[in-house]
């Protein structure tokens, strides 16, 4: 048994790691979330070239063709950093893709994903709260027509993976018959617009829209994680650098045990999402119940640290210019999106049969 | 135990109702002129800056909670205007009662009533939040006027204010509590710098306040040199008193489930699920009980007796019920989380305004003094645990 | 408007907590809760002696006619020193009988109830966690028939109000026909029995079931509450006496603020209780539900007191003869009897018409 | 990551299933006899006492952390003894190997492992609990021996022990933690007096100890003079990395989701109730986020990588699962939380079974450290927060 990351794992990790700390320092980050459009290009570009994007693509299309698993260490470091863009999305259409795509699609998309030349996007959400494949309404069709919401940068995709009625998963090239509308976005680091398709060209995808949800779930458990800690961290970080009363606040024992119960509740959540997107790439049959544990568990523990941190913080957390508040806003981001954690407990409740009708 | 009233004070009620049905409409909110004559009136009728003498522009009522207590419902429920918000009537008018020169008290008082000047407030600095000790703006007396050189920040609307009020080291020899001198300076004058803070709504509340040799006159402090931090600590008393009121949280309660049974979880009415009901239930057992232990307070206070150690609790007790508010609201509103909400008072904003209340319940627990520094509080001087000699903890 | 005691009630409160004070020191507790009978023949006298169990009773007979705030009171100040016995059946039966009897059961009753010389309890919970007045199924007859459980000191009861089928009471004297089964029981100082009915002749009397079971969720809130304010003021003595590396260890923060905290969970509690009988004697519409809330929210609080105090107390907070646990365990009965936290919740969510069906 | 064995360890785990099919039936759990002469067995094939020298009766087998989590896993399926349990085997003979003198490691360690000796720990004091350097008893050398005179509490099972370990005050000038040393001490003597502390489950498992000019040889100490206070720390590193397992809460989950589907609430199954789903979810994400950290821990001990600072977190994370477990249990038990339960260990014992784990819980969060103790070690160790002049805080 080996429950730990090998060499490449860490490796990979650890070079994501080292681009953004030295890349995405504070004033660029608020550039960014000052910036219109929630966008680094040129970050995207470095990202893409680091391989970043090409994680869930075959090396026969000039990816790594690596594992769900990769992509989460990957989605841990970005949600350390707060690192902004469409990131979701562009693994895992590359993923559906790579797994239920014709050769035409692979090739047409794979390679430019990979590189980060062409943005995907995933377009699931509904009106009212239709996160979940079964509540999809959208018809399937050559041509699509209806509304869909809360698409992740969608004025930047080149492609869309749409989820339709039943559960199913279209491929749209951006183009003819998709209207845009943006909406202000609570998390300036994950950008939003509503979609509405009217006669969009679509191409069938075999690959499972549940799959694919609960894909999304990990990442989104991932990116939480890497978030919590660094919300742990920058807390740490302030109490030995910030002096009260003569000495630096770090020494008060209530804030050093409202710190330690910050990191207990946290730190365990690792092996969570760990497990989750092995569990995806290899474990068929916990796939679907600990992806929904883990972004319900730890989109939990995220906003409870960041809440957290501000106070720990006092009113410097509480500015715009302290980065600090960058990371609230993404815990508030990865525990709705696609789902509230009682969603997703009450489906994995459903998952692991806790009925009495069983 | 009578919860109504009674006669007198139902009397009274009517009296105030009818003096805000003749003098008042809520179109004029806006106005400031129609503001400032209507709170005239009132205050002529006792009903305004009750415990401030007349000959400073109050109207010196003898103390009567209740009284004040129906004052507050009918303005609120009239939508009038009360005192003027802001710093001056809420912390420098009692300080310069308690603490202040004659002329001070002349000079400064009646106009701030009227709401004609607004004050800043000078504590905090960039190396002083909770622990206001350690403040490091200096003051020197050259002539008959200080010189000021030095940084303040989270001072709220200080581009609207002409003055301000601040703890600033005048003795830099003395140790540490004894070196400050409670200071009042013009801000409209060269080598005063205001820089907006941006908050985490994308608002700017507050602010940064640099002083490059920034004059006062010699007179314009209040108490004697040295005594600074004394004089703020009166002032500490009344803003934490002022924080917290039981009735905001029953009314964002009740919005609570109105929001419940407007949206949806599992294609269903949220206020039909289990869960939420449990939840629901469980933040209106705090709330209602904050509600009666501040009834309970306040007519313990009336009747003369010590309402006890809970009487340090209130401000806590509200910022825990704003969290369990938020937590829940979020769970409801779903999607609309996402959302960067809007500051517009209209209407026609939507369930992304809960995420202002989410912002709000974080600021709570940091504004006027952290979550820390009230639990110290609490344990002290509710529970009479020892003081520490590093009494900090905050941030 | 005035939501405080008057002198009256102040008196009666001062009053029965002087009596325990100086009665009910900590060697007789332990004795009463390492005794068979969990109870104080001595301490009830004593108790029936200052007007406690009158205080539902008319003057007429014998009592002082005040109403279910002033039981309140005492029941607050009985949790408070966890006082034993049947106080419970002992002020809710004269109050029943008071309200519904006929001037006979008044008279045979009465003037001994209130003096203590004769002893009540509720015979109202059935198995399977049917306590509730709509759940019972006990058949309302001259003899009754039927089983019902967790009784308070069944075997001291000269008289018993049984919970009856459709919600109603009856009135039993103790006699032929009734079977008790004592139980083993967590709390020392409520000792509980089963009670079997095999033709036990019964009165009926016109008070209804739900207004009595309203009354014993405001006494247990009372308890509660004096239950949690003494577990936080004796987690505050023990700190101000414990000295460990140097100093009493109220003097460290974490211990300071673990403190607080315990303490301003529980202080609001107190007007929630005092609402919830004043509602019972005074505001109708609002009793039956403020019952519901103050017996879930104030159970709750005294439980997670009793936590911490435990855990603030260390080592001795888990010993017999440190009496700590005696409150723990009052905790975990005032939590369970009568219905648990989250039924009375839902209870509570119904009575306030939160569904969309209304 | 690959969460099979592998091929060898799954050889290994055959290999200990037919040595447990051979030698081992769990009737035989109460046989004294039987169960020393198999732990002979078991030590010999290289199961038992793994890290233990065979001179001294160990078996002395290389570090293999999935050896060790497979013969765990084979003996608790085969209800087969390990280790005897007790504070001789967990804590002294570690501390015998680390910091003993050779003699005192070959008279004391072999009947130790044998489970012919029992040792009781006399470390806490009335006035020294989390604060070990605090220590009162006094000895004093005399002659050719110690003369001790004091007392210790909660020393558990002290009635079945005939030796103890204890902290000892014997350099009553030195410096606190400078005057203490690790003595031995023979129970089975005159002035000794055991009192059983009965506990909050009316079980009697800790004492109180008293020691009334008690006797000790000269050599019968662990250490130096003034020692002691290190040896002990030792000692307490094996204790705290001894407490808490994450399978332990596994089963105790397992058993809750059971429990939810065989009592009612509102006349249904408790399971088909949303909120109880909800909250057994929301202890699940806990339960399995721990199960996976100190699977990941252990993998990467294993592969010689540093697991971080959630090492220090493994006792606090169980303590709070364990009071999540205990609070929806007492949901769930309903009436049933009102009986005390029974100590048998037999099946018949109804659903106040789980008050036992209510107990336990509360327990777990005092034991070995109160969690404050507990906050005071991740923060400094493993948050790098300074360590406070008074380390305190717990009780």
């Amino acid at each position: 048994m080996n429950f730990d990351l090998d060499e490449q794992q860490t490796a990979l990790q650890n070079t994501v790691a080292d681009c953004l700390a030295q890349q995405l320092d504070t004033p660029r980050l608020l550039a960014v979330v000052n910036g219109d459009d929630g966008h680094d290009a040129a970050l995207w570009r470095t990202l893409g070239e680091l391989g970043v994007f090409g994680v869930t693509v075959p090396e026969a299309w000039g990816g790594t063709g690596l594992g769900l698993l990769e992509a989460a260490l990957i989605a841990e470091v970005l949600g350390s950093r707060a690192a902004p863009g469409p990131f979701l999305g562009q693994v895992l259409t590359a993923l559906a893709i790579a797994e239920g795509g014709t050769d035409a699609q692979r090739e047409r998309w794979l390679p430019r994903l990979a590189r980060g030349e062409a943005i995907a996007t995933l377009v699931l959400g509904e009106p009212a709260e239709r996160w979940q494949p079964d509540e999809w309404t959208l018809p399937a069709a050559d041509r699509l027509a209806g509304r869909k919401t809360h698409v992740l940068y969608p004025w930047l995709a080149d492609v869309m993976l749409v989820g339709t009625a039943g559960g199913g998963l279209m491929l749209v090239a951006n183009g003819e018959g998709i209207d845009v509308e943006r909406i202000p976005c609570l998390d300036p680091t994950r950008r939003l617009g509503h979609v509405t398709f009217t006669g969009a060209p679509a191409e069938p995808l075999a690959f499972d829209g549940a799959r694919l949800r609960d894909a999304a779930l990990v990442l989104l458990a991932a990116d939480a994680f890497g978030g919590a800690r660094r919300c742990v961290d920058m807390a740490v970080e302030y109490a030995l650098g910030r002096e009260q009363f003569g000495t630096v606040i770090g020494r008060f024992q209530a804030v050093k045990h409202q710190l330690a119960n910050m990191a207990t509740d946290v730190e365990p959540a690792q092996g969570l999402y760990w497990y989750a997107a092995h569990a995806f790439d290899a474990v068929a049959e916990d796939a679907a119940r600990m992806a929904a544990l883990a972004k319900a568990h730890i989109a939990e523990r995220f906003l409870q640290a960041a809440r957290g941190a501000t106070e720990a913080h006092g009113g410097i957390g509480y500015t715009w210019e302290y980065p600090l508040h960058v990371w609230v806003k993404r815990a508030v981001f990865d525990r709705a999106y696609l789902g509230s954690p009682t969603i997703h407990r009450r489906r994995s409740a459903r998952l692991a049969g806790w009925t009495s009708a069983a | 135990m009578d919860l109504s009233y009674g006669a007198e004070y139902e009397r009274f009620r009517q009296e105030v109702r009818a003096f805000l049905g003749d003098r008042w409409s809520p179109d004029w909110r806006r106005d400031p002129g129609r503001i400032a004559e209507f709170r005239r009136q009132a205050t002529e009728r006792g009903y305004l800056f009750r415990n401030i003498p007349r000959r400073f522009g109050g109207s010196e009522q003898p103390p009567d909670v209740l009284r004040a207590q129906v004052i507050a419902e009918e303005f609120t429920r009239a939508r009038a205007p009360m005192e003027p918000p802001g710093n001056g009537v809420r912390m420098l008018v009692p300080t310069l009662l308690e603490c202040g020169a004659p002329w001070q008290q002349e000079r400064f008082i009646p106009p701030t009533l009227r709401g004609e000047i607004d004050w800043a407030q000078g504590y905090s600095e960039p190396g002083a939040g909770s622990d206001l000790a350690s403040v490091r703006t200096r003051g020197e007396l050259v002539g008959d006027e200080w010189v000021i050189n030095g940084q303040k920040i989270w001072t709220s609307n200080a581009q609207n204010c002409q003055y301000m009020f601040a703890l600033v080291r005048t003795e830099p020899d003395a140790p540490k509590h004894q070196g400050l001198s409670y200071l009042l300076l013009d801000l409209r004058q060269p080598g005063v710098t205001i820089r907006p803070l941006k908050m985490i709504t994308g608002q700017s509340g507050f602010n940064e306040i640099f002083f490059d040799d920034v004059r006062t006159p010699a007179d314009w402090i209040v108490g004697k040199r040295g005594e600074g931090w004394q004089v703020s600590r009166a002032t500490l008393k009344h803003e934490r008193s002022a924080i917290g009121s039981a009735e905001t949280y029953l009314q964002q309660f009740d919005k609570l489930v109105e929001l419940a049974r407007e949206v949806s979880r599992d294609g269903r009415p949220a206020i039909d699920d289990p869960l939420i009901q449990d939840r629901l239930a469980e933040i209106e057992g705090y709330v209602v009980a904050h509600k009666y232990s501040t009834f309970r307070q306040l007519s313990m206070s009336v009747n003369g007796r010590d309402p006890g150690r809970v009487s340090y609790m209130n401000k806590l007790v509200g910022t825990e019920i704003g969290h369990r508010i938020a937590a829940l609201a979020q769970e409801l509103i779903g999607a609309d989380s996402l959302i960067m909400p809007t500051y517009e008072r209209g209407h026609g904003v939507g369930n992304e305004r809960w995420m202002n209340q989410f912002f709000g319940s974080l600021g709570v627990a940091i504004a006027g003094g952290t979550s820390n520094i009230q639990r110290n509080i609490i344990a002290e001087r509710g529970l009479g645990l020892p003081r520490d000699s590093a009494a900090g903890g905050g941030a």
